[in-house]
Formats: C-alpha cells, structure tokens, sequence
C-alpha cells in the first residue's frame, strides 16, 4: 500500500533539517544576490534545533510531530521564514493529529492546507517567486498521482523533479513579496533562496529514500 | 572580517548584554527573547511603544530605548526580523492599561512575525495596536508589493510618540500621530559600500571601487540604480529631489531634516552633506526647524548616508523638541 | 575613494560650513582660520578653553564646541596640525580677561605652531597658557622621542575643564585640573583597516584582510605591532591590560570607562567591546562610575576602536556629569 | 666673483616652489610609509601660494623677498612643516635684509642661522632623521667652499650632493622627531620625507641654474 508512515515523515523532516543546515552558506548567498543575504542563516537556526532536539520530540503521531516542528521553526526563526515555514508546518499538522500513517490524497490535503495557509499570511500568489512557486506544483504533483494511485516513490520523484523546474521557470520573474520585492526588476534572472530551498530538500529527500535521483540544486 | 566579534553566532546577544552593563540602571534585559526594556516601565498610566526588527541598525532600535522614546525594543538576528515569540514576549512584557504601541518598519518579516504576536496577544486580552512605517522612496511603491520600506524616518515616529505618550496620550491619540508623522517623512540613502553580516562573513552584496548604490536599503537590499560615485554634493541633489518631490514639500514649509549615516561614514562626511542640503533646503523656500546629522539607523559598517525631510507643525516641532533620554550621550 | 567628497581640498572647509549651517543660533564661523566658536563667548567672566588640531577626528574637535564644552576650535587641514595663523587668530578672538586655555594634544606639530601663536599673542599682552595632553599608553615614552600622544583622553580634559569653567574657575585652577585629568587617564586604539585622507586620495598605511594594527595612533600612525586580528575579547583585554597596568589602576579605584569607536566601526560592535571591558575592570575591582560608547576621537573612516580608563574622585565625577551642549545631538 | 644674487636667491625659490608642487604626492607617500602622509601636501599648500604671488612679492632685497616666503609659509603650511621651514626662512631672513647680493660666507651664516632656528623650534638633533640631517652638511658644504673661494655653482653641485647623500646615510636610522618618531623602530628603513624634500629641491635648483646633474630623488 502507498500510505506514508510515520517514520517516513520523521526521516522526511530530518533530511530536511540536514539540507537546510549543510546548505547555509548556499542559500543565504542566493538570498544575498536580490535579498538581504540571511536565509541560509535563519532557515538553519530553526533546523538546527529540530535537529538537535530531534530525539526528544513528541512523535505520538505525524500532527503532534509536525506542530513541534511548527513551534520550533516559529520560536527560532526570524524573517519572512519563520512566520512562512512555521504556518506550512502549522496548517499540515491540523490535518494529521492522531494520525500515524497517511495517504497521497490525505497528504495532497495537508499541502493544500500549508498552501493556504502561506498565502494568508504573507499573500503571496504563484508567480509571485516566492516558495509557493515550487510548493503549488508539487501539491498539484501529489493530487494528480494520488488520483492516479500511483506510489509514494514515483510521487516524490516526480514533486522533487516538480520543485526543481520552478527554479529555472520562476529565474526570469520579478519578485513580488519579501526584501527580493524591493529590487524590482533587478531580482529577475536570480534564483529564489526559497524555491531552492524547496527543491533542494525534496532532492536530498529522494536521496534518504533511495529514490534515484540526485537533486542538481545542492 | 573587519569587525570586533567573538563567535559571530553570539553577536547580537554580546551586543545587547554590553547595552545592558552600560546601562544597569535604567535598563532591563531578557536575554531568551533579545529584550531590551526600560527598568521602570510598563506603567498602567502611560502607552508602551515598542520596536522590534532585524538587528544590525544600531542605534534603532535597542539604543533608542528610554525615557521619552521607546519603552521596549526586541531586535531579531542580524537583518532578520525577530521571530514570533520575541515580538509575543516583548508586548507581554509591556502590558499596560493604555495598551502596547508596536511601531513596525515595513518589511514582509517583521510584519508577518509583529502581525502573529499581536493576534496572539490580542487573544490573551492584552490592549495592542500596530503601526506601520514606510518612509523609503527609493522603492516605488506598487500594488504587487509590500508597498514602500520603513528606513530612518521611523526615528521621527518614535520621538513623536515617545514624547506624546510621556503626556499620557491614548493608544488612538498616538496612532493618528503616527498617522501623520508617517505621513509627512521622507527618506532617501546612497550607499558607497556594501555590509558585512557578522555570521554570513561576506558582504550582502559586491559593488566596484568608484561605485554607488542609489535608493540601497538599510538592509543592503539594491536600490534604484547602480552608478559611479559623483561629488557630494550632485549625490545630496539626487536625494533631496527624489524625497522633497515626493510628498512634495512646498515653499513656506517648516521642516526636520536628518542626515543619517549609514555606519562606516564618519560625521565630517555627513556635515559636508548638511552642507548641500541646508543650502537646498534654503533654494525650496524650506524653513529648517529642526536638524539632525549622525547615526539613526545604521545597515552594520556600510558607507553611505539618508537624507530624511519630516514636514513640521506646532506639535511636532514641540514634540521633537522634548526630553528624551537614551543609552546613546555624547559626555 | 569611498566618500562623500566634493573637491578634497574644499573637504574641511566644507565639513565646517555644514556644522556651522546646523548650529547658526549657537556657533560662529570665520573660514579663513577653520575658527568656529561660541556665538555667546569670549566673555570676561569665564577662562576660554580652545583646541585645535588636524580634522580627521571628528567629532574632535568642533564638535565638542558649546556651553560646558569647548568655546572654540581651529582645526587645520585633515592630520596636520593648523598653521600658526589659525591658532593665533584663534587665541585673539577668544581673548577673555581670565585668560584663554589652549588644550593641545601632544603632536610636534600641534605643540610647535601653538607655541609660536601662543608666544605671539603673550607678546599681545593675552593671558594665554597651553596644556599637552599625553594619554595614549601605546608608543612608550622616551627621553628622545616628543612623548606619548595625546588621543580620546583628551574628552575628558575637555569636559572636566569645561564644566570648571563655566563655575568660574580661574586658569590656574583649570591648568591644576588638566594635570589632574591628563594624569589619571590611558588609552589604547586598535585599528582594523586603513583610511583615507581625502586630498591624499590613497590609504594611509596597507594593512592585510585577516590584520590589525594595535596601538594604532589617529593619524594612523603605526603602533606596537601588526598582528592577525583577534576575536573581540582577546583584543579588549590587550587594550584592557595596556592601559590598567600603566597607571596603574587599582581595586576599589573608581572609574570612567570609554570606548570610542575609529570612524568606521559601527557602535554594535563598540558595545560588543564594552562588555567584555566592564568584565574586566569587575575582574580587576574597578568601579565603572560612568561610561562613554560612541566616536569620541576618530580617524576619518579606520574601522577601530580605542579603550580609555579615568580615575575618578568626587569632583571629576561630578564635573564629567554636568550639563553640556554641542553641535552632536542624538535626537 | 661668485656672489648670489637677488635674483639668483628668486630663481631658487621659484624652483623650489616647483619641485614641491610636483612632488606633492610623492612626498605625502614617503610621509605615509612612517608617519601620517600630510607632508606633500601641508608643503604645498604653502608653496602653491609661493607660486601664485610670485610676481606680486616684495623684492627689494633678499630678506625682504625671505620674509614673505617665511609669512606665506607659516600662514599657510600645518603641521611640523610650517613652524620648521617658515622659522628657517625667517631667520635666514633677519641676515639679508638690505642686502641684494650675498656672498658664499653670508649663505653659509644663513643657513646656521635657519638651522639654529629650527633646532629651537623643534628640538631636534643631528642624527634624529629631519631634515637637519639634510640642512646641517649643506651648511657644512657651503662653509667649506666658502673657505676655498669656490664659485656658487661648484657649492651648489656640492650641497645637492651632500643633501642626497643624507636621503640613505639617514634610512637605516630610527626617526626621534615628529609623527615619524611615533613608529619607533618601525621607522628604520623608511626615507624621512623632509631629508627627500630638501635633497630633490636642491636637486631642481641645480637642472634650474645647468648645473650638471639631474636629481636622482625626483
Ligand atoms: N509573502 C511570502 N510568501 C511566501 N514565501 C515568501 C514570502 N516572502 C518571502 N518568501 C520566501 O522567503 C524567502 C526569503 O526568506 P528570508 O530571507 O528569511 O526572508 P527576508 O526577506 O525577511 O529576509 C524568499 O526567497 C521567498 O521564497
Ligand atoms: N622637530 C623637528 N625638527 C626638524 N624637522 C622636523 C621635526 N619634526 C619633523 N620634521 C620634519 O618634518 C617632516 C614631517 O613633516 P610633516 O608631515 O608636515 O609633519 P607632521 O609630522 O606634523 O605630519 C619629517 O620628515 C621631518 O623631516
Ligand atoms: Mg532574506
Ligand atoms: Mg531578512
Ligand atoms: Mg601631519
Ligand atoms: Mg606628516
């Protein structure tokens, strides 16, 4: 059956932390080039805590486990990440509590909760390049293969391969929302730090689950 | 790295626990939530202001606490807004029946963190009210954006309100305040180098030796334009045509004007800027009430420099001309 | 050259303008001799009290010019001592029946063009005496050499004299208390980059990205030796221990503690450096009686920083705390 | 016979005006390498003016023409640099006054004259690296072609000689005097400023009057 577990979210989560923290320097450069240089930084404050207190955590169930996640990225988080990745985690762990194990489409569901739950906050649109350019698509990824029943490896390879066209897609936009915003038509041709992001995690996440592929952002 | 920092990790709090020593009597610090309050305060007979955004802008906002200005400040990591419960922290910490005045500078950080923190204290029951500081017209501002950045000028709000509230204004009162300081400020800066964030251990971004950036942000963030340094003076007319056109300031006008460096450039260099200035000030028919030439919020060691023009009237010339009392003296 | 610059040789003459404009109501400006003074002073009942060395250091100092402060100052070009012409004319123009102070830092040719116009107005029939202020404990004394130069210590000649001085302390006195003053204060500076005199155009020394000069003097004058820079701590406690050790200055003593920032350096990182120095005189038994972060003495825009240790007694912590105003406002 | 003339004395000053003002940044890096890299320019604010009311001077006689050089100096020149060369000029001065023409002898009493001075002033010895080390053989120099009853251009040959010579006879010694001073023994190896400054401006004045040999210092 394709259900994802509760250890597979904790590995999830864990090779998240790993990727936010090995790729600091990287992301806080990508946000230097049309930001303000401190994503890497403030992304890895919260990670690095996830990471250290990781054991300790209440995994009771994959939404008790998600809104500790949510309090420590929100705790220690400062910037437009806190309040974005905190309200992510946040809205997904609603949808999970007392959940052990869930499906495609009860994922496809969680997303779609993070999704809105961004956009209150910070109301950002797709195509605005912001992270919400690389988050839509691969909820929109996991409906569809949800839909098509397929399993859980061919749908994460296809949301990592999903996040990473965003990149490349959302390179010659011109930012709308966060310090990249205030750079106008400069931040167009530069990276998103949190479409990146996105698309690097995911990648390092087919990596954890043996799923062939290398992610080529990290 | 050009810098005095022991584990750049450890930055911001050294900082904040040196303000602290330096000022044991009058200051109080908690240091889980990087705050920074006054010993004597919340008092329920006066309106907390409060302040917090990424550090790295010293004096703004921790050094601007005190008697007639802020009453707390609740910085983040270098240029990073704080996170939500630093800002949740700092309005409980300064609870008061007249309520908490949160003055933010218009980032998409520090109002979504500010914006969690007051609903959350808002459901506590405590009295809280958010104001919004964009006082930057290097930015155009736009319907797809945040809208314009909150710079030096939110030094003008903070005065007005700090001296208000000492009066024993109300939480509305200070709000139309706000209103109209806001309303009335005018910020432009020009950058000559880039800064360097203690962890990121690189500057924000490159620029040549003969270059400048025009309209940068406080954060380092690119501005209107990249360009060759030109003479002080042709730099003083860019920035005072593109803040005085703006709101626009009109013959007759009584007025503040700031010059503020932005951390690397010593004051001789600003008063040559006060120079062109004031003489701009005199061709516009523009009465200057009030001046200020030094550091109001910095971006870190960057070289570079605001102009600001605040419009004046009675209350605010008096209110600016009010007693403060900060960790920042001169003897 | 990364400043605010129009033609380098107009730079000072700009710089005193642009004080000048910001301060019509309380300063007078007479530009062939960089004089800038009291507009209320000379005044019979009161010894004046000037100074004058190169520009370079502001806010030293026609910053410090005001009520409790300085009455005037004639700066000369940016590191080199002012002419004998300015330092007469200014001298003359200060001219006050209880006598004129003449404050000099101890630099060769400071000393040799004050003595030539302080010889000149005594030929005049002025009461004028001149004091050397030698604080910097970085170069050693030595029969041969001019001594020890004179660097942040002189602020608190200045205030301690300034504040005598308006109570009418006669010369006499003022002299027996710089003597006071200039004895029980230290410092040392440590520079981290270079700067840049603006008619020279180049810096004033190299000095490698990963180096400091410590013991650096605020012409940029080399010091005791080039060393790779340090974490703050480290480079607190070999200021630290340079200048307690000097006086000495011993457990129980109380004292002002000051960290004046080079130009460059932005006042996080001074307040970084603060923490670690009131640390230290915890550690030694030192009593910080009152305290001073902030440009005092600088080097146009050296990134850097020196330490200043006083020792106090009832009348200079009650001098160092009265009222004063100078052009330098924080709000 | 080999009397200096007035406009001899005008040639020479005018000369020196000329290497100071093209030396400016020259001078200012020698005064970099130890001390605080004014000196170019104090000397030129001074000899600029030199320069400028050159035509407008009073040239009635040698100590007249000397004493407005020393005015213009000490007005203008900050520093070490205006006390030491205007309170040269001047005393230089106090001996020509009336005269229009000076023999090698006078010169020779000038230049105690101006070197007395200056040691008042300044309280420098022979050995301490100023320009002394430069000033005192020159005045040794003339003395000793005065007594041989040489002719002014073979002295001044001999004086801009002895005045190179003290560019490296000083290098290897530790500056006691001015900013210099402050470096210690960081000052040894460096070349003092004023000792160039007076070695090329003799320098200058021999190429002015054809005598045989060009500066090295410039
Ligand atoms: N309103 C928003 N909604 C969603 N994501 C956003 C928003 N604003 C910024 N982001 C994401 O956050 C990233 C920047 O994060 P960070 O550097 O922490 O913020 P800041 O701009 O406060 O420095 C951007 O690359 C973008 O992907
Ligand atoms: N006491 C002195 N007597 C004679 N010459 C001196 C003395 N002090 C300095 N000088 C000369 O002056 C030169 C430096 O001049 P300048 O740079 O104008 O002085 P400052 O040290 O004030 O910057 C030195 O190279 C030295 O030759
Ligand atoms: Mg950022
Ligand atoms: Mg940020
Ligand atoms: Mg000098
Ligand atoms: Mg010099």
């Amino acid at each position: 059956m394709g259900d994802i577990t509760i250890a597979d979210v904790e590995r999830a989560v864990r090779a998240a932390a790993g990727t936010v923290l090995s790729n600091q320097q990287y992301f806080s450069d990508l946000d230097g080039v049309a930001g303000d240089g401190d994503f890497g930084a403030s992304l890895a404050a919260g990670f690095r805590v996830v990471d250290k207190d990781f054991d300790t955590l209440d995994k009771s169930s994959i939404g008790a486990f998600l809104l500790k996640i949510s309090m420590i990225i929100t705790r220690n988080v400062g910037g437009c990440s806190g309040p974005i990745w905190g309200t992510g985690f946040m809205r997904a762990a609603m949808l999970s509590k007392e959940k052990t194990s869930i499906s495609l489409a009860e994922l496809e569901q969680m997303l779609t909760a993070a999704v809105d739950g961004i956009q209150q906050r910070g109301g950002a649109q797709l195509g605005d390049k912001t992270l919400l350019d690389a988050l839509i698509p691969v909820r929109d990824t996991v409906k569809a293969h949800a839909e098509g029943g397929a399993d859980g490896a061919t749908a994460l390879k296809a949301c990592a391969e999903a996040a990473e066209e965003a990149i490349e897609r959302t390179k010659h936009l011109e930012a709308k929302r966060g310090r990249q915003s205030f750079t106008g038509e400069r931040s167009i041709g530069s990276l998103d730090p949190g479409i990146v992001a996105i698309a690097t995690i995911l990648g390092d996440i087919c990596t954890e689950f043996g799923v062939s592929r290398a992610s080529k952002a990290a | 790295m050009k810098k005095f920092v022991n584990d750049p990790d450890n930055f911001v709090a050294e900082m904040l626990e040196g303000v602290y020593l330096a000022n044991q009597d009058k200051l109080k610090l908690v240091p889980e939530f990087n705050l920074i309050h006054r010993a004597d305060r919340p008092a329920n007979d006066k309106v907390s202001i409060i302040q917090g955004s990424g550090s790295g802008h010293e004096p703004a906002h921790i050094m601007a606490v005190g008697p007639g200005m802020l009453d707390a400040a609740a910085p983040g990591a270098v240029f990073a807004a704080p996170p939500v419960d630093y800002c949740y922290e700092c309005i409980k910490a300064m609870r008061s029946d007249k309520g908490v005045l949160v003055l933010i500078n218009n980032y998409q950080g520090d109002r979504m963190n500010w914006d969690m923190a007051v609903e959350m204290a808002e459901a506590e029951g405590i009295k809280v009210k958010a104001f919004i500081i964009d006082d930057d017209v290097a930015v155009q501002d736009s319907t797809h954006t945040v809208g314009r950045r909150g710079v030096a000028g939110n030094f003008f709000v903070i005065k007005a309100c700090g001296a208000a509230a000492e009066r024993g204004a109300s939480i509305e009162e200070l709000l139309a305040l706000c209103e109209k300081v806001n309303g009335q400020v005018r910020t432009m800066g020009v950058a000559l180098t880039s800064c360097t964030p203690p962890v990121k251990g690189t500057p924000i971004f490159e620029i040549g030796e003969d270059e400048m950036e025009v309209g940068v942000g406080i954060h380092g963030e690119p501005g209107r334009r990249r360009d060759k340094i030109k003479p002080a003076d042709a730099i003083v007319d860019e920035m005072f045509d593109a803040v005085a056109h703006d709101l626009p300031f009109k013959t007759g006008d009584r007025v503040a004007l700031m010059i503020n460096g932005l951390g690397g450039t010593p004051v001789s260099e600003l008063y040559v800027l006060y120079r062109r200035a004031a003489e701009r000030c005199k061709e516009a028919g523009l009465t200057i009430a009030r001046n200020y030439v030094g550091e109001y919020c910095t971006s870190l060691e960057m070289a570079g420099a605001s102009l600001t023009l605040l419009r004046l009237d009675k209350e605010l010339e008096e209110l600016l001309a009010a007693p403060a009392e900060i960790p920042i003296r001169v003897f």
